[in-house]
């Protein structure tokens, strides 16, 4: 293959956003990796919310001749067409963090499902507040479609779960932490007895942890999310903000790099049941999916040995 | 006064909504929640004084969103790098002026039109904060945030600060003859550059004195929380001028008055804790902004319709 | 583009010194020299006889120079005192605004020249009239010691401008310099210590105002005999070819006009300006909705809503203000010229560029237009072949029934001939015109017969063989007796 | 021509600093990946040529794109009988803003200010945020992935509008109605142009065009989402003001903005090209699409000031008196 020919692989990292903390943390991953196996990496992304951009930067990449696209995908089926043309150009095709349609990629390096996801958010949420009472949730945008997803899988959960808990507005705050800060206080004054505000987007954690501090009322009204350690360091510490879920976001690209790299060196191939996942050990596969291991929850005692 | 029925219709409209909101949600007079809705208000109304006196003087910026930004990450970068807090808020207004005065030079001296200068700038900036910070949320060093006082403190602070330039903005536009260059100039360039005033400086001077609310607007909004986000003006630039229009300012210049912008932002900014607290679902939301954008301005084309010319 | 060639001028205080030349002979921009609205580039200018360079409006206020510009230049969306206020203020951007005296400053000097104006009102609601006022009151609210009129009693009844009138002696008396301009020789007669008259941005000579005649003025201005300018009428005039009835415009201050054209003929209307006759060319013209009575055109009864409208039922209009509606300056002289004749030109809203250009030079040959080509901007050609162009525009629509409003203003006197030969041309060959003028010698000249518009109504009627000077300005102003106002 | 020029340089610098980007599939992508922005730039051309401006077309791509979808997905509809219902609605919305500036004489930055959020809000409120359509046919998405005769399919679709729009602006009196209105509304309506009719047709076009971007969106990512097209108003208005369109009205040409919209998209997309260059051991990688930006907006101002500098003294000359940025303010009646 052109990889062979060309001695060096070329591996292309696709994030969802540039300039955004946790994709800035994922490329640091991706790097690390691609030195110890000494491939070039390109990494591109959209520095806006176009959901066209994604397939641009992969149509791209295939007429560059890349030898893997490894994506994290924004809109699972817009970029699934590209994707698709990917593979049928003979380019291998691995997504982590957020999976394309099936047919699209070999294999989805997965932090997480997003199952696990929704589902750890509201049982953390649950244990927190005795699995009753109000809770709400903030999101980035309306149109996003795997905050989307998670918010699905917290409401079947929920549904399922925790009858004795009521879920009273979904808000959204445009990856704003002033946005996220300010709805919250809308909802603290609008449900009085909230419990528990969930966020599904990490500038809405310590948005809405700066609200109920303000609002007076840490503790007893907790907040929970998917956010970086570092942002939320202080929250944390100070009780506003009692859990802070992720996964280790460096392994993550890390991990993505290696998925890749073995996918295209033929190391990993459909039907395998584990790979060479370099640092991280040897990882199981399980179908088309490598998990990447469960959720970290920040609490106070772990936080500060994160560093991103 | 039917000089003042744009003014009077949105305070009507305002006073409409907080009464149904005192009926039949009055969770939204609490108190504290209250305080902190109106503070975080408050750097956008900053923002909207400045941008009134842009359009009024017949101009647009729609840089100011990003001029904000930059302002804010300058300013937090000075306060990290352990300047104190004066100098952070000269840093914040320093760079708005440098902003603003680039703005002021390419439209009132080289003559370019002012939408497509600053569509130029608020794409430069943005890209050279994406470009320098990446997204990272830069943290405030100890004793920026609410001025280094309680938060009861800072929140009065803030509030005061804005309203008191509000004020201040408004007995100049009225009472000092700089105020009513502005004016002049926005009604017609022609017949101020015959009445010896100049258009070109009052322009300019108009620009960065955006540049200098954008700056301070930063500050404001900066002290509302101890992290700072490279994108916290985005959007600014839409809500201050649907403010500075709704509350009847003339698109074409020479009219209105900040009382006006103070109402329109009021009104604009409890739409949506409104339909939070009416339990509204969120998607509605851009589409009743929109909305009550066109009917303001929709009152005012029926106005002027009845009206003879 | 010189508008301004030589001029030398001298104003002594005390003294009202008329300025008087034909339209486009460059008074305004004369004055406009002076008030520092435009740069001179060439020569110089002495106040109280010092010289001054690089006069802008500040520092001509500075040396006490006010001025009422023929244009109102006033705020529109600012009230009427605050205008007076912005007009008068020598203070730096910092001062205060002191409300309350630029309120009772501006009462003050709106009564001083009669003026019922609330000094509260905006001016974007005051009628042409009344911003002239407004104009007026600034000039004199500023104390200055030279007060510049261009054309101040334009629009002005003659109650007020008995007041203008007064005021100006009144400043005489205190020794101020006024300068005064007017196409209404009578008022310089009656008003002028001395006249300077211009021709072609030429100073031809100032003479003491005692020591002339009108047709001696008259002379000096156009530099030869009125009447030998005007080409003759000849031959009958046929169909009616528009009556109106009882039209009008209640809005509008216009009501009850009750007249017929002629193929063939030239119906000269004059009066006042601001008597309404361009008025009543907007309402025919659809630009302004009629909302009494009925207007006839070859035999039928319609109503105009829209020019379009008007233009397809073979209405042409030539508009009296030729910058802002006569040429778009920016466009070719071919666009301009096709610009109402779209859908007969261009059948289907194809462009036709052959049909175009060729139509236009064809105009350009026949009505003598200076042009670098069919292509040069509108902006780009001088006064008066701009309104040659404005004049080919609606003449390429081929049109019944010609509207020509102040067809020969701003044009020099050679083209202003021209101009005239082309009516009577077109006329001869059938054309019904309706020619709005305050040329006097052109209504008197160019005419079959003469309405004489005042107030909004057409009041007389006036043949050829009993018109001149006096009858027409008699019944213009009604001062005949039969009408006293 | 300045922009053919700031063309042949874009394409020297990025064909020697990066790959294959004279290569006829990245040319090809060039193309496939900003027809769209083309589209819009196009549609937007007549409308600044009266005068106005059309923000809301980039939320009407986002109202059509999801109109579009739940027709064909909820109802079953055509898709290709369901595009040309997209481009109706959007010329519909077009037709809202037309209303609101012709006959209420409003602003159109205003007016389309207020319909930019209200069509997205609609868009979103259709899909309460969250929905979106994805069962679209091969055929359909053909579209938006094939090439036909060797060029993309949805440039075929694109070089007949350009071509319309092109015929409409210079061969047909509608175009010279726009410029004579955008020079001087008042003096368009005494030569008897039918201004509101006219200005009319320009934001209707302008919404009929983006319902059909929309289409062609959609075919591309093959999906409908209420987020198509956020922020194309900005580069449209971009593309056409870099091609010498005057902001003002009146003046510029269809050629001149597929230039602005072609120096664009190249921009855009060699950046890229380069990124994957070392500069002394530091990728540049993560520098590029941010420079696109800060490039795009530096281009845009050098692009004004020159054309402004030669520009504004025949302006200038030929109005003779007030600036350019005055001009008259009013209306027709
Ligand atoms: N801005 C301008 N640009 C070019 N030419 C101009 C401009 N203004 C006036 N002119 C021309 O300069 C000449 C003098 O104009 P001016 O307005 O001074 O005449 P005027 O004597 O005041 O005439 P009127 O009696 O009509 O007021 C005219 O031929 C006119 O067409
Ligand atoms: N902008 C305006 N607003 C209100 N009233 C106006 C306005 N312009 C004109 N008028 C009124 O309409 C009447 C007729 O004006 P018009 O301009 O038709 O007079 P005219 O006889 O044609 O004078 P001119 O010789 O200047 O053309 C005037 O008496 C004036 O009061
Ligand atoms: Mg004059
Ligand atoms: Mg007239």
């Amino acid at each position: 293959s052109k990889s062979e020919s060309k001695g060096k692989l070329t591996i292309a990292l696709l994030l969802k956003s540039k300039g955004n903390q946790y994709f800035v943390t994922c490329e640091k991953g991706a790097r690390i990796a691609a030195a110890q196996i000494n491939a070039e990496l390109k990494v591109d992304g959209p520095i806006n919310s176009d959901p066209a951009k994604q397939n641009e930067i992969v149509e791209n990449w295939i007429t560059d001749g890349v030898d893997v696209i490894v994506a994290a995908c924004e809109n699972k089926d817009s970029i699934s067409t590209a994707l698709r043309k990917a593979r049928a150009a003979g380019i291998k095709v691995v997504t982590y963090d957020a999976d394309a349609q099936p047919d699209a990629r070999s294999f989805f390096v997965n932090q997480a499902t997003a199952q696990g996801i929704g589902e750890q958010l509201i049982d953390t949420a649950a244990t927190l507040t005795g699995s009753e009472g109000e809770f709400a949730i903030i999101t980035g945008t309306l149109t996003s479609a795997n905050l989307n997803e998670w918010i699905k899988h917290i409401k079947a959960r929920h549904a399922a779960k925790y009858p004795n808990m009521k879920l009273v507005d979904i808000k959204p705050c445009d990856d704003q932490k002033d946005k996220a800060q300010q709805e919250t206080t809308n909802l603290l004054s609008t449900y009085p007895d909230l419990k528990v505000i969930v966020s599904v987007t990490s500038p809405g954690v310590p948005g809405a942890a700066e609200a109920v501090k303000q609002a007076g009322k840490t503790g007893k009204v907790k907040v929970v999310g998917l956010g970086l350690p570092s942002e939320n360091n202080a929250y944390v510490k100070e009780g506003v903000t009692q859990g802070v879920i992720l996964w280790n976001v460096e392994n993550l690209g890390y991990l993505a790099i290696m998925a890749g790299a073995a996918v295209a060196k033929g190391d990993l191939v459909a039907g395998a049941t584990e790979f060479d996942g370099g640092k991280l050990g040897t990882m199981e596969v399980t179908g088309d999916q490598i998990i990447l291991g469960k959720p970290v929850v920040f609490t106070r005692e772990n936080i500060d040995q994160f560093k991103f | 006064m039917s000089r003042f029925s744009r003014e009077l219709t949105v305070a009507g409209a305002l006073g409409l909504l907080l009464l149904i909101l005192a009926v039949f949600a009055p969770n939204f007079y609490h108190l504290q929640p209250f305080i902190s809705r109106l503070t975080s208000q408050m750097p956008a109304l900053v923002a909207a004084v400045g941008i009134a006196l842009v359009i009024i003087s017949r101009q647009i910026d729609i840089s100011i969103g990003a001029q904000l930004s930059m302002c804010a990450i300058i300013a937090s970068v000075a306060a990290g790098s352990g300047l104190p807090l004066g100098a952070v808020i000269l840093t914040s207004m320093g760079a708005g002026v440098l902003m603003g005065a680039l703005n002021g030079v390419l439209v009132a001296w080289v003559g370019l039109p002012s939408i497509v200068v600053t569509l130029a700038t608020m794409v430069a900036w943005q890209e050279t904060l994406r470009l320098w910070q990446q997204g990272r949320m830069l943290a405030l060093p100890e004793g920026i945030q609410w001025f280094g006082l309680s938060q009861a403190a800072g929140q009065t602070a803030v509030i005061s600060v804005s309203l008191t330039i509000v004020i201040a903005a408004a007995w100049a536009m009225k009472n000092l003859a700089l105020g009513r260059f502005i004016y002049a100039v926005g009604s017609d360039a022609e017949a101020a550059r015959l009445a010896g005033i100049d258009p070109r400086r009052t322009t300019f001077g108009v620009f960065v004195l955006m540049g200098v609310l954008a700056g301070l607007a930063a500050v404001l909004n900066l002290v509302q929380s101890p992290q700072v986000q490279p994108n916290c003006g985005d959007g600014l630039e839409l809500k201050a001028i649907a403010a500075a229009v709704v509350g009847g300012v003339a698109i074409n210049g020479g009219r209105g008055t900040l009382w006006g912008v103070l109402l329109g932002l009021l009104l604009l900014a409890n739409v949506n804790p409104a339909l939070t607290h009416f339990h509204l679902p969120p998607y509605w939301e851009k589409a009743i902004q929109g909305l009550v954008i066109l009917l303001a301005v929709l009152a005012d084309g029926l106005g002027r319709r009845k009206r003879p010319r | 583009m010189r508008a301004l060639k030589g001029v030398s001028f001298e104003l002594q205080p005390g003294e009202v010194h008329a300025l008087l030349g034909e339209n486009g002979a460059g008074k305004s921009t004369l004055i406009k020299v002076i008030t520092g609205a435009h740069q001179a580039d060439g020569g110089s200018l002495f106040v109280a006889g010092g010289e001054v360079v690089h006069l802008t409006p500040s520092k001509a206020r500075e040396l006490g120079i006010a001025c009422i510009y023929q244009q109102p230049s006033l705020f529109p969306d600012l009230s009427v005192a605050e205008n007076i206020g912005l007009r008068l203020q020598k203070t730096g951007a910092f001062s205060r605004v002191r409300w309350g005296r630029q309120r009772s400053r501006a009462i003050d000097l709106l009564q001083r020249i009669g003026a019922e104006i609330s000094p509260d009102a905006e001016v974007r609601s005051l009628s042409m009239p009344e911003q002239q006022l407004v104009e007026i009151a600034c000039a004199l609210g500023s104390g200055a010691r030279i007060v510049i009129m261009d054309e101040p009693t334009a629009s002005l009844t003659q109650k007020e401008q008995h007041l203008l009138f007064k005021i100006i002696r009144d400043l005489r008396q205190g020794g101020v310099g006024v300068i005064y301009i007017s196409h209404r020789l009578e008022e310089i007669l009656a008003l002028a210590d001395r006249v300077t008259v211009l021709r072609d941005g030429e100073s031809v000579g100032t003479n003491p105002v005692d020591e002339l005649t009108e047709s001696q003025l008259i002379k000096l201005m156009v530099g030869r005999e009125v009447s030998s300018i005007y080409p003759p009428s000849e031959g009958e005039p046929g169909e009616v070819v528009l009556s109106l009835e009882g039209l009008g415009c209640s809005a509008s201050g216009v009501g009850g006009v009750t007249m017929d054209v002629r193929a063939g003929e030239i119906v000269g209307v004059a009066g006042l300006i601001g008597a309404g006759r361009s008025e009543l060319a907007r309402i025919l013209f659809g630009i302004t909705p009629a909302d009494t009575g009925g207007i006839v055109l070859n035999g039928e009864r319609i109503s105009i809503t829209c020019p379009r409208e008007a233009i397809a039922r073979g209405i042409a209009y030539v508009p009296e203000d030729r910058r802002r509606h006569g040429v778009i300056l920016e466009m070719p002289s071919a666009h301009n010229m096709t610009m109402a004749s779209h859908p007969r030109l261009f059948p289907g809203n194809w462009l036709r560029f052959n049909a175009e250009s060729l139509l236009a030079r064809e105009f350009i040959r026949d009505l003598g237009i200076k042009a670098s080509g069919p292509e040069a901007p509108g902006g780009s050609l001088s006064g008066g072949n701009q309104q040659k162009v404005s004049v080919a525009r609606w003449l390429a629509t081929r049109p019944k029934l010609l509207i020509l409003d102040e067809p020969t203003q701003g044009v020099d006197v050679g083209a202003k001939s021209e101009i005239h030969r082309i009516i009577r041309r077109l006329a001869r060959e059938g054309l019904a015109v309706l020619m709005i003028s305050s040329d006097l010698g052109e209504v008197l000249g160019m005419s079959d017969r003469i309405a004489v518009m005042r107030g909004g109504r057409l009041v007389e009627w006036i043949g050829r063989e009993q018109a001149d000077a006096h009858s027409v300005m008699a019944a213009a102003l009604g001062t005949n007796g039969k009408d006293a106002a | 021509m300045v922009l053919l020029l700031v063309i042949v340089l874009e394409v020297i610098l990025f064909n020697s600093l990066g790959r294959r980007f004279l290569s006829g599939g990245n040319i090809s992508n060039v193309f496939r990946h900003s027809v769209e922005i083309g589209l819009l730039a196009l549609a937007m051309t007549p409308v600044i040529l009266t005068g106005g401006i059309d923000l809301s077309v980039g939320s009407m791509m986002g109202l059509s794109a999801v109109l579009f979808g739940m027709m064909v997905n909820s109802f079953g509809v055509d898709p290709w009988l369901a595009g040309l219902a997209a481009i109706g609605f959007g010329a519909l919305g077009g037709g809202l803003n037309a209303l609101l500036i012709t006959r209420l004489n409003l602003p159109p930055l205003i007016v389309t200010l207020g319909t930019f959020s209200l069509f997205r809000g609609l868009a979103e409120a259709l899909t309460k945020g969250a929905e979106s359509y994805s069962a679209f046919p091969k055929s359909f998405l053909a579209l938006g992935n094939s090439d036909v005769a060797g060029l993309p399919a949805q440039i075929w679709v694109f070089l007949m509008v350009a071509a319309g729009i092109w015929l409409l602006v210079h061969r047909t009196t509608f175009g010279r109605s726009f410029r004579a209105i955008g020079y001087s509304a008042e003096g368009a309506c005494y030569a008897g142009i039918p201004v509101a009719r006219n200005t009319s047709l320009a934001y209707i076009i302008a919404g009929a065009v983006a319902g059909l971007a929309a289409v062609i969106l959609v075919a591309r990512l093959g999906e409908a989402r209420a987020n198509a097209g956020i922020g194309y108003e900005l580069l449209a208005v971009t593309a056409v003001v870099l091609g010498g369109v005057s902001i003002f009205g009146g003046s510029g040409t269809v050629s001149g903005t597929l230039l602005g919209w072609v120096s664009l998209a190249m921009l855009n997309n060699g950046l890229t090209r380069i990124s994957d260059y070392r500069i002394m051991d530091q990728t540049v990688a993560s520098v590029a699409r941010e420079l696109s930006g800060l490039l795009t907006g530096l281009l845009l101002l050098a692009a004004l000031a020159i054309g402004a500098w030669t520009k504004n003294l025949a302006t200038r000359r030929a109005r003779g008196q007030s600036h350019p940025e005055n001009p008259p303010r009013s209306s027709p009646p």
